[in-house]
Parts: C-alpha cells; structure tokens; sequence
C-alpha cells in the first residue's frame, strides 16, 4: 500500500510558523507533516536536517522569511545555503535533492505554505515510490 | 519577539543587570535635539554631540519647510534654547565620537573635542546624524548661470531679508529635479516650495521639470496646486534627460513633454530660455557618518544610509540592541516623520532602560567553554554583536562568551560554531522533538 | 470600574502598535475595537515579496498582533465602541457600547491614544470606472485579498488568470472634484508591489500602470521603481471611464497625450488603486473627545509639526486617523504617540517593574 | 591553519564498505576551524553515511580529541577503537598518520582531503598562504609570501603574467603576490629593499632534502 511521504519542516517562527498557524486558511495542515518551530531560520543546522531524514523523513524543509526581511539580517540567507549544501550531499549518496528545500515565506502567507508542503509532499511522494517498486520488496524500510 | 509567552525554561535564570541611564545622542539637527528633549522629559541624562560650532543642523540651510507653515528657524531655535536651558542634556559642539566599545547598558564611548579625547559610559545611542547636500553639480552650464538647490535655498533667504535682492532675481528660472534615489522626492517637493517662495517674492518666470511630482507629504498637495496657480510652469520628462546648452543671453534647457505633444507628429520638446539653472545635488550620508557605521558596527542599506533596508528594524531599530537611529541620516527628509521618529527613538530607549535595570534571561545561549577552538565564527557571524571573545588576565582568549544582555536568542551562532560549542538552552528544538514529529 | 493608564481608541496595526509601546514600559493598556476583532485594514493586505521583500510590512501586522494578543498589560475589547469620554488629562471616564451584549461599560483612565484609522474610498463613486458594475474591476485591497487567500492572481468572472492587467492609480485621491484634495502616499507603493508580484506569479502577465506622478518614497522603492518600468507600461493619463464589453473584456478609455486625443484599449482586469478617506464615524469620535476633526476629516494637529498632538491634554493621535500613512509610517506615527502617553503617565505613576528582554 | 576539505562521500563509502562497526574520530584543532574535521564534521559525517548504508546494518559511532596528532590525545580512545572494526579520522594527514601509528591493528581511513597551510580570507573562504619552505624571507617581501602565493615562486618580481594586479593562471581567483609585495612596500616606503637581488633559493631546507626533521635537544626529555 502508498503510505503517505513524512515531511519534516522547520519554521521561523516570524514567517513559516504564523504562515502554519494562521486560522484564516480553511485548510488545516496534513498528518505527515510535522511542524518544528525555530527562533530564526538561520538556526536550522545541516546536522539538524540530515538528523530529520535519519529519523525516517521523507523531505524536509526550511520555512524562512523572504530575502531581506530576516529579523536577524541574514539568518535566511545562512540557513538556504546550508540547505544547497546538503540537497548535494543528498545528491552525492546517490538520493534526490530535491528531498530538501528553502521556502521564503512571510507570516500572512499561509496559502503558500501549503502550496510548498503540498509540492514537495508531491515529488517526495515519486521519488519514495518509485524506489520502493524499485526493491520491490518492503516498502517500509525504503528511505 | 514576544517577551511573555515564553516559559523560561529550568536551564535559565533571569538576572537583574543594572545599566546606564545615560543617553548619548549622536547628532545636533532635528532629530538629535527632540530625542534629547523627550529623553530628559523621560528622566534620562543626555550628551548630546554635534560636529560644528553649534546644534541645529541641515534645517537651518532650507529657506523654508516642505509643504509645511511653520519656521524651520522657529522650529530648531526653540529647541537649541530648550536644550540649553536643560540640566540633564550635556551639549558636546565641534566633538566626534572616535571609540565605541562595551554593549547595551553599558557602551564605553570615546569623543574627540578641541584635540582632547573624553571618555564617556553611557546605557544607548541614538544616531541622528542627519543627511548632507553634496555640492558638487552634474551637468554643464556656466558657474554663474547654475546653481545647486542649497545654494537657491540660501539666496532666498537673502531675498526674504531685503527689497533690493528681489529686483537682483533673474527673470527666468529653471528647476530640474533628476529622479534618482531616495532624494529625489526630497529634490522634487524642494523645487516645489522653492519655485513658489521666488514667484511669490519676485517676478520672475518660473520652470520645474521632474520626472515626477512629489506630494507624498502633508500639504504638499497643496503647494502643488499653489505653485501651479501662482504661475509656476511644471514639465514632466519623459525618457530624455534635459539638455543643456549655453546662448548668447543665457541658457537653453530642452525637455520633452509627452502632454505638451501635439497631433501631427511633434514629439513635445520645448526649449526653456533661462538665466538661472537650478540643479540636484545628491543627498547623501555624511562622510563621518560612513566612519560611525564602521564604529558602531551597524548595518545600513546599499545606499550607505542607516539602518538596513528591512521592515522589522523600522522605525528606528538597528541591528544591535541599544543602538536606534533617527531622522536625516536614515535618509528621512520629511519633518514631521523626523519628529516622529525621534520620539520613537526616545520610547524605544525608554524601554530598555527604564530604572536603570533589566531583567535579563540569562543562559538560553551558551559556551561550553573548554570545547571552543575560539575560531571566531560566531563573532563574525552573530548579527546583534552579542558575542565577546573573554581573555585571561595576561590578555589570552580563552573562549567566546555569550552577552546575554544583548543576545536575540535566534540561534544563528549555534548553527555556525563547528566545534558544537555553543548550545541553545530554552525555546530549543531538538533531536527527538523531530522524531517525534517524523 | 476597571481602571486603565491608556485607553487606545481602534486595534489597527496603529493602535497595536501604540498599545505595545505603553504596554513594554508596564503600562496597562485597553484597546478598543469596533470590528470582531483586531488587526483593521493592515490584516487584510498580502504579501507582495517576489525574489526578495518588497518592504510592504504587511508580516509586521501579523506579528504584532500575535505579540499583542499575549501581552499579560494589554486588554482587548471587541465589537466595542466609544460612546462618551468625560473627564480631563490623567482621569477620564471613558463609557463603551458593548454590541455583543448590548450593554454599557465603564473605564477609567488616564490616557487616551486616538487610532480610529480610515477607509478605503468607495469606489462606486466613481461610477464611470465600473467597480460593481463589472466584474473584474477590482480596488487594490479586493486583489490584496484575493493574493492573501489564494496566492494567486485570477479574473474574479471566471476564476481564469488574466493577460493583460491595467492598475488606475489615483482613485479618491488628489481629485478636488470629489473634495480629497491630497495625496494617500501608499497607492503608488501598493500598486507597483502588487503588479510586480502578479507578474512574478504570471511570467506573460502585460501589465499597464496609469498615473499622474509616481510617489517614490522609501528605501529601495526608487530602485524597484526603475526594475518596474523595464517590463510594465506606464502612461501619465487617468482612464475617463472603463466599459465591459460582451466578452467580459473591459474596454479602457483614456487621453493617449502623445496622440493628443482619447484612445480605447482593452485589457481583461482592472485594478483600482483606491486612496484613503476619513473613517465614517471620525466626525463623531472628534466629537466625543472634543478633538479638532480637520478641515478634509482627517483628524488635525493644532501644532504642525507634532502630528500626535491634539488640542486636549492627554489624548493623542496616531496612524491614518491623521492622515494617510502606509504600514511602516503607521508605526512609526504610532510608536511616537506612546511615547507622548508614556511620558505623561511616567510624571504621574512610575512603574517599578524591572523591563524584561 | 592546515585547511582540508571533506572527501567526496563515494571515495569514503568505497574505504568503509566492508566494515560493519565504523567510529568516525574529529579533531578539536585546525579542521575545526577550517569547518572540516571537528565534532560538527564528525556528526555530519555519521549521519550522511547512515543515509548511505541505510540497508547495510552498519553502525557509526562519534568521537572527537583536542587533536589528533599527539598520542596522549588519542590515548583514551583506545577502549573506542578497539570496539570498532574500522576508524575514519576526520584529521588532517598527520592527525591520520598518528592515529594509525597509535593504533597500528585497526585499519584507519582519511575522511578528508589535507590541502595546505593558509587563513581564511574571509568566512568559508580559505587560501595558502605558507608553503612551509624552511627560510622564510617575509621580511624582505613586506610580509607577502612570493613562495607560496606567487603561482611560479619567483624571488625578484612578477613575470609577464601579471595583469592588472592578478595572476594569469587564474586571474579570478588569484592576484599577483608580487604587484600585492610592490603596493605593500610602497605603502610602507620600504621599496628601497627590492633593489637587492636574491640569490636562487636553497630548496635544501624544503622538502627537496628527504624527509624534514627539526632537533631541539634542549627540549628534549
């Protein structure tokens, strides 16, 4: 059976957490997202990212503010190259990069959001089920 | 960030750091000088210092305001009295600020005057170091037939003084406003104003020709419509700059209208006779205000003014905690947003000093010292300047230290140090709350 | 009766953001909103970034409104509004209608900060430009909203993206025939942000801007301005009138000044750059506070340079009940008049709570 | 500082692929400050090959020592190593070779590349700034090392190659030290010194003479 892809996103918690938890947008967020809240995008480490996958994630990304509105100048911009680095390590081990992404968001976009989890959640979805028909065998112990 | 919602948690400790009441005040236009009076109405100790002989600033070169009745004379006049009349402001003229060390709560401040260096402590520093009209004029024409913009504005002061100066006016005027950067409205309302203050003192022919109008200002609008039915004529550029070349009377400016442009192929160029060109100059930060940024380690924007173009630090926040900035030097030239800036400036001051104390939240960023390589990353990449490198007594590093006082908690540093020696203590994410979330 | 140090009239990001000033230096703060519930006009807007942020500051709202929603010093009364203000400088009685309830309540206090707001001009006043009469006439705020909720641009007739865009800029503002006789200063910034955001969202998006001067105010907004005119059209003529042909394509006519004569052109959604009026009940609020309600509705200041002052001790002004102001000139306006409450409460009570980070 | 540089992770699973129990060893010293060798690296390092050998049941564990190149540092790994089929050091070559030295029974892997000895022009930024030669004549070359960052190593002036200040082997990324040595002397009115020829060098005192050693029998215990 296709069990739904696990994403991990970490949230600035200026712009992609307020943009998680705005109530004016109807649609609430899916189960196989989990929401972590950091102070600043820019305090997302590598190890943090590739830990996610590690514990069983599927895709990951980073919600941060748009280029320039970083309340801490230039954590976003810190955090979207950490996030290059590691989409080629994924690369490097022979994985998808795009299994990890930067998002910039702002706080009143919570349609957005959603839009970007529903994206990667789409071409995570392809990539772990192309390699579980690939083993073709047990698909829960597939990355 | 919001300060209450937040359980501090069992690593951290909240502890009651005193700090310095006393405000210096960089800068003695404007904005300077109502920090400094709203300071004192708050309690507050002010040095207030000012680069030339005496406070007052830009302001006092404008002939009058923009778009507004009031006296720019009256206006700084009756705060240089009150300041002077004030006991807690300590005014500094013909002073620079040389030296900035310490942190929020506590800068250690050196300023040069007379030759002599005064050391000072003081709790925050409010930048109010305004902005400067360059001199220098693009474009040509004869020095006497062209003149910049601070120059009309200081003959109109003359012509405002005696008779005999207005029958000196020349007969035909033009004023060119070059649309480019964030001086141009300045430049734009300044023909406004200036253009009505010589039709209305003389009977001289007026010209403006800007790209576009500014009225984004109070009153401005209606100088606008003013200046129009005093008779000032205004052209609005499209695509051409206006060229000029000199005749045997005077000067010859031409622009093309596009509303002037008429059916039948006439692509709307007019050629204004002038005898007096009125050009742009740039506005720009002063050339010690460049050194101060470098003093105070701020951030600015790519044009060099104050304060990095980003919305969170607006109004009057910089990057470092206790560091504000106010008015001209943000590159502010509309008054009433300098005024009230300035007082924004002093609540924001208020906030952080009030009674001399803070409750700080200490230890939700930490060093592990004997785990740090002291290779400097973190310093260099915290963006509140809230790490120091701490040495031993015989002057050697020994660590980097947090200085929670002014530490923002964003946990940049802690991503960056790649000796894992830093760690967050509260409000931090870790590695099973991503398992529990996978 | 509750007693309060500052009573902020309108929970706009405004007042919020007077209420957060009062509230940081220990104050206890009430903020009184008419509507359901906080945030105003500035709550609706979307965000306008495209590659980076274009400084629209609508994220700030959201951001002070969280902080102001769990400030233990701040007290939120909604659907509540201002029905009498006695008293003078340091002890006014403040009686409320309370509209969930029906009922009266009382607050005393000492300070009074005035952020009643203001309104988007009504657009149907400008019948000729077509807004409710056709459909895919929208005004600024119609489309911001319609940004913020779906993230995207659409034709509101049938939901399809639009080829050709034109953004009217000036409506309500710097038109002496309808008595707003001045400028509302955000328009300009509002409309290039959300014309180039509309052509970041739709590549082939053609998008034309009609004006008379554009604004430029702010850091970056001459730049962003520059990259604006290399792939929008800009003409200096304000549309005579804008028609809905049978093919839901809007036929926009206007005086070509090149050609010196009126030309017709059709574009598929028109955006109304709507300006700022005075709140409807401003008249009445001046009024009850026995505060001068200026000569075009905006709220006046007796002193011309001090925008917050207003002729009674102890109640000041802040944000677009003065005038009209964009976001960031909200705050700033707002930031200043807590600074005059907080002065004048410190000379009366001081507060011993040490301030926390 | 030595600056290295992590290996490309399919060089290293090919080193690891036929051990099961794999400790991954940091340096506390120059690799962690050129970020890439400390206990971050180390970690980083784990984690990607558990991505790696995500089906292989292999099991990685980390350590890191305040440097790899002195034996009393390696010392209390010993219990560690010894519970390991395999190590891969996260040190320069030397740290490497002391480890392997120090544990002679159990097979260690480099996990980075070691580049050369430089600074951080700016942050992330490295270059080579010192080429170790054994003679060093910065004080006649206003303290710019034509040895190391003159791409030829010349000792009287740059050649033919100088353009506007950068150097033609790669004018992106490289400026001419010379023309860097000229503007720094002039700056320090120094210029004087360039009128004297130096000699050809003695390459005797670099690694052209075998293996380097340097003896101080004071120090010695």
């Amino acid at each position: 059976m296709r069990r739904e892809p696990r994403i991990v996103a970490f949230c600035c918690e200026h712009s992609g957490k307020l943009a998680a938890g705005d109530e004016s947008s109807s649609a609430a967020l899916p189960d196989n997202v989990g929401i972590i809240s950091v102070p600043c995008s820019g305090s997302v480490q590598t190890i943090d990212i590739l830990g996610a996958f590690r514990a069983g994630a599927d895709g990951v990304a980073v919600f941060g503010c748009h280029e320039g509105s970083c309340k801490h100048v230039t954590g976003n911009k810190m955090v979207k190259k950490r996030v290059e680095y590691v989409a080629r390590t994924l690369e490097e081990i022979g994985w998808n990069r795009e299994r990890v992404a930067f998002f910039p968001v702002a706080a009143v976009e919570s349609k957005v959001f959603r839009d970007r989890l529903a994206e990667l959640s789409e071409n995570v979805r392809d990539r772990i089920h192309g390699y579980e028909k690939c083993l073709g065998k047990q698909s829960e112990s597939a990355p | 960030m919001n300060h209450y919602s937040k359980t501090v948690n069992s690593g951290v400790r909240l502890e009651r750091i005193s700090v310095n009441k006393r405000v210096l005040v960089v800068g003695g236009g404007m904005a300077g000088l109502e920090t400094a009076l709203k300071l004192t109405r708050l309690g507050y100790e002010v040095t207030l210092l000012e680069t030339a002989e005496s406070p007052g600033g830009s302001i006092l070169s404008l002939s009058s305001l923009y778009g507004l009745s009031g006296e720019s004379d009256l206006l700084v006049q009756s705060r240089i009295e009150a300041i002077k009349q004030n006991p807690a402001v300590r005014v500094l003229t013909g002073a620079r600020l040389v030296g900035v060390t310490g942190t929020v709560g506590d800068f250690r401040v050196e300023i040069e005057q007379a030759g002599q260096t005064i050391e000072n402590r003081c709790g925050a520093i409010v930048v109010a170091t305004g902005l400067e009209f360059g001199e220098e004029l693009p474009g040509t024409g004869s020095p006497e037939k062209t003149i910049s913009h601070k120059e009309l504005e200081r003959r109109l002061v003359d012509l405002q003084q005696s008779e005999t100066n207005r029958s000196r006016m020349p007969s035909n005027i033009c004023l060119i406003v070059e649309d480019e950067g964030v001086d141009s409205a300045m430049f734009s309302a300044s023909a406004l104003k200036n253009a009505l203050a010589i039709k209305r003192l003389s009977k001289s022919s007026v010209f403006v020709c800007c790209d576009n109008v500014n009225v984004a200002g109070s009153g401005l609008e209606e100088l606008y419509r003013e200046a129009r039915s005093e008779g000032v004529v205004i052209f609005r550029l499209e695509d051409m700059r206006p060229q000029v070349r000199e005749t045997r009377t005077g000067l010859a400016v031409t622009v093309k209208d596009s509303s002037a442009a008429a059916p039948g192929g006439w692509q709307g160029l007019i050629e204004i006779e002038c005898d007096l060109l009125v050009l742009p100059e740039r506005a720009t930060v002063p050339a010690d205000g460049v050194s101060l940024q470098h003093l105070l380690n701020v951030s600015c924007d790519s044009d060099g003014w104050f304060q990095e173009n980003n919305v969170w630090a607006k109004p009057v926040e910089s990057n470092r905690r206790g560091i504000f900035f106010a008015g001209g030097c943000r590159g502010n030239f509309d008054v009433e947003d300098i005024l009230a800036e300035a007082k924004g400036a002093a609540l924001e001051v208020h906030n952080l000093l009030r009674h001399g104390k803070r409750l700080v939240p200490v230890g939700r960023v930490a060093v592990d010292a004997s785990k740090c390589a002291v290779c400097l990353t973190c310093l260099r990449s915290c963006p509140h300047d809230a790490i120091e490198i701490l040495v031993d007594d015989k002057g050697h590093n020994k660590a980097a230290r947090i200085i929670d006082i002014a530490c923002e908690a964003c946990g940049i540093c802690v991503a960056q140090c790649p000796a894992n020696a830093i760690q967050m203590l509260a409000d931090q994410f870790r590695d099973q709350d991503v398992a529990v979330s996978v | 009766m509750p007693e309060s140090d500052l009573v902020v009239i309108g929970g706009g990001i405004a007042g919020v953001t007077a209420a957060l000033g009062a509230a940081e230096s220990a104050y206890s703060v009430y903020i009184v909103e008419k509507n359901a519930d906080i945030g105003g006009h500035g709550a609706r807007l979307c965000c306008k970034a495209t590659d980076a942020c274009r400084q629209c500051g609508a994220c700030v709202v959201a951001d002070k409104l969280d902080q102001v929603r769990s400030n233990p010093h701040i007290s939120i009364l909604t659907n509540t509004e201002v029905e009498q203000v006695s008293g003078s400088a340091g002890d006014f009685h403040v009686s409320l209608l309370c509209r969930d309830i029906n009922e009266k309540t009382f607050l005393d206090t000492a300070a009074v900060i005035v952020a009643s707001g203001f309104e988007p001009f009504d657009a149907r006043h400008k019948p000729q430009l077509g807004y409710r009469t056709s459909a895919n006439v929208v005004t600024g705020l119609d489309l911001e909203e319609q940004i913020r909720l779906t993230g995207s641009v659409a034709r509101p007739s049938d939901g399809r993206p639009p080829s050709r865009i034109a953004f009217i800029q000036c409506v309500g503002s710097r038109d002496a025939h309808i008595g707003n006789d001045y400028c509302s200063r955000v328009c300009c910034k509002y409309a290039l942000r959300m014309a180039g955001l509309a052509q970041s969202l739709l590549p082939e998006l053609d998008v034309a801007v009609f004006y008379m001067d554009i604004q430029i105010a702010g850091k970056g907004f001459h730049e962003f301005y520059q990259t604006c005119r290399e792939t929008m059209r800009f003409v200096r003529s304000i549309p005579v009138s804008v028609r809905e042909s049978d093919s839901e394509a809007l036929e926009v006519q206007y005086e070509d000044s090149a050609k010196g004569r009126l030309v017709r052109e059709t574009f598929d959604m028109v955006v109304l750059s709507v300006g700022m009026v005075p709140a409807r009940d401003a008249t009445d609020l001046a009024t009850i506070l026995g505060i001068d309600a200026g000569s075009c509705g905006f709220f006046a200041n007796p002193e011309p340079t001090d925008t917050n002052r207003t002729a009674v001790e102890g109640i000041w002004l802040a944000g677009a009940c003065q005038g009209p102001k964009d976001i960031e000139g909200s705050i700033a306006h707002a930031r200043a008049a807590a600074m005059d409450a907080v002065s004048f409460l410190s000379s009366r009570r001081n507060i011993l709570s040490e301030p926390l980070l | 500082m030595i600056v290295a540089e992590r290996k490309p992770i399919a060089e290293i699973r090919q080193m690891l692929e036929s051990h099961r129990k794999i400790l991954v060893v940091g340096c506390g010293a120059c690799v962690t400050v050129c970020m890439a060798g400390g206990e971050r690296e180390a970690e980083l390092m784990a984690a990607t090959l558990d991505l790696v050998f995500r089906n292989d049941s292999k099991c990685f564990s980390v350590d890191c020592v305040e440097r790899q190149c002195e034996p009393e540092f390696l010392d209390p790994l010993t219990g560690k190593v010894n519970a390991n089929d395999c190590v891969l050091s996260m040190a320069c070559g030397v740290g490497v070779q002391t480890m392997a030295a120090q544990f002679p029974h159990v097979p260690i892997y480099p996990g980075l590349n070691t580049h050369f000895m430089g600074r951080p022009l700016e942050q992330g930024l490295w270059s080579e700034t010192c080429a170790g030669c054994g003679n060093c004549i910065l004080y006649k070359t206003g303290g710019i090392c034509p040895i190391a960052r003159c791409s030829k190593s010349l000792l009287n002036g740059p050649c033919g190659g100088s353009v506007n200040g950068r150097c033609e082997v790669d004018p992106d990324n490289i400026e001419c030290a010379w023309q860097l040595i000229y503007d720094r002397m002039k700056e320090a009115g120094t210029l004087d010194l360039l009128d004297e020829i130096m000699p050809p060098k003695d390459w005797s005192d670099s690694a052209h003479g075998g293996v380097r050693r340097v003896v101080r029998e004071d120090v010695m215990l």
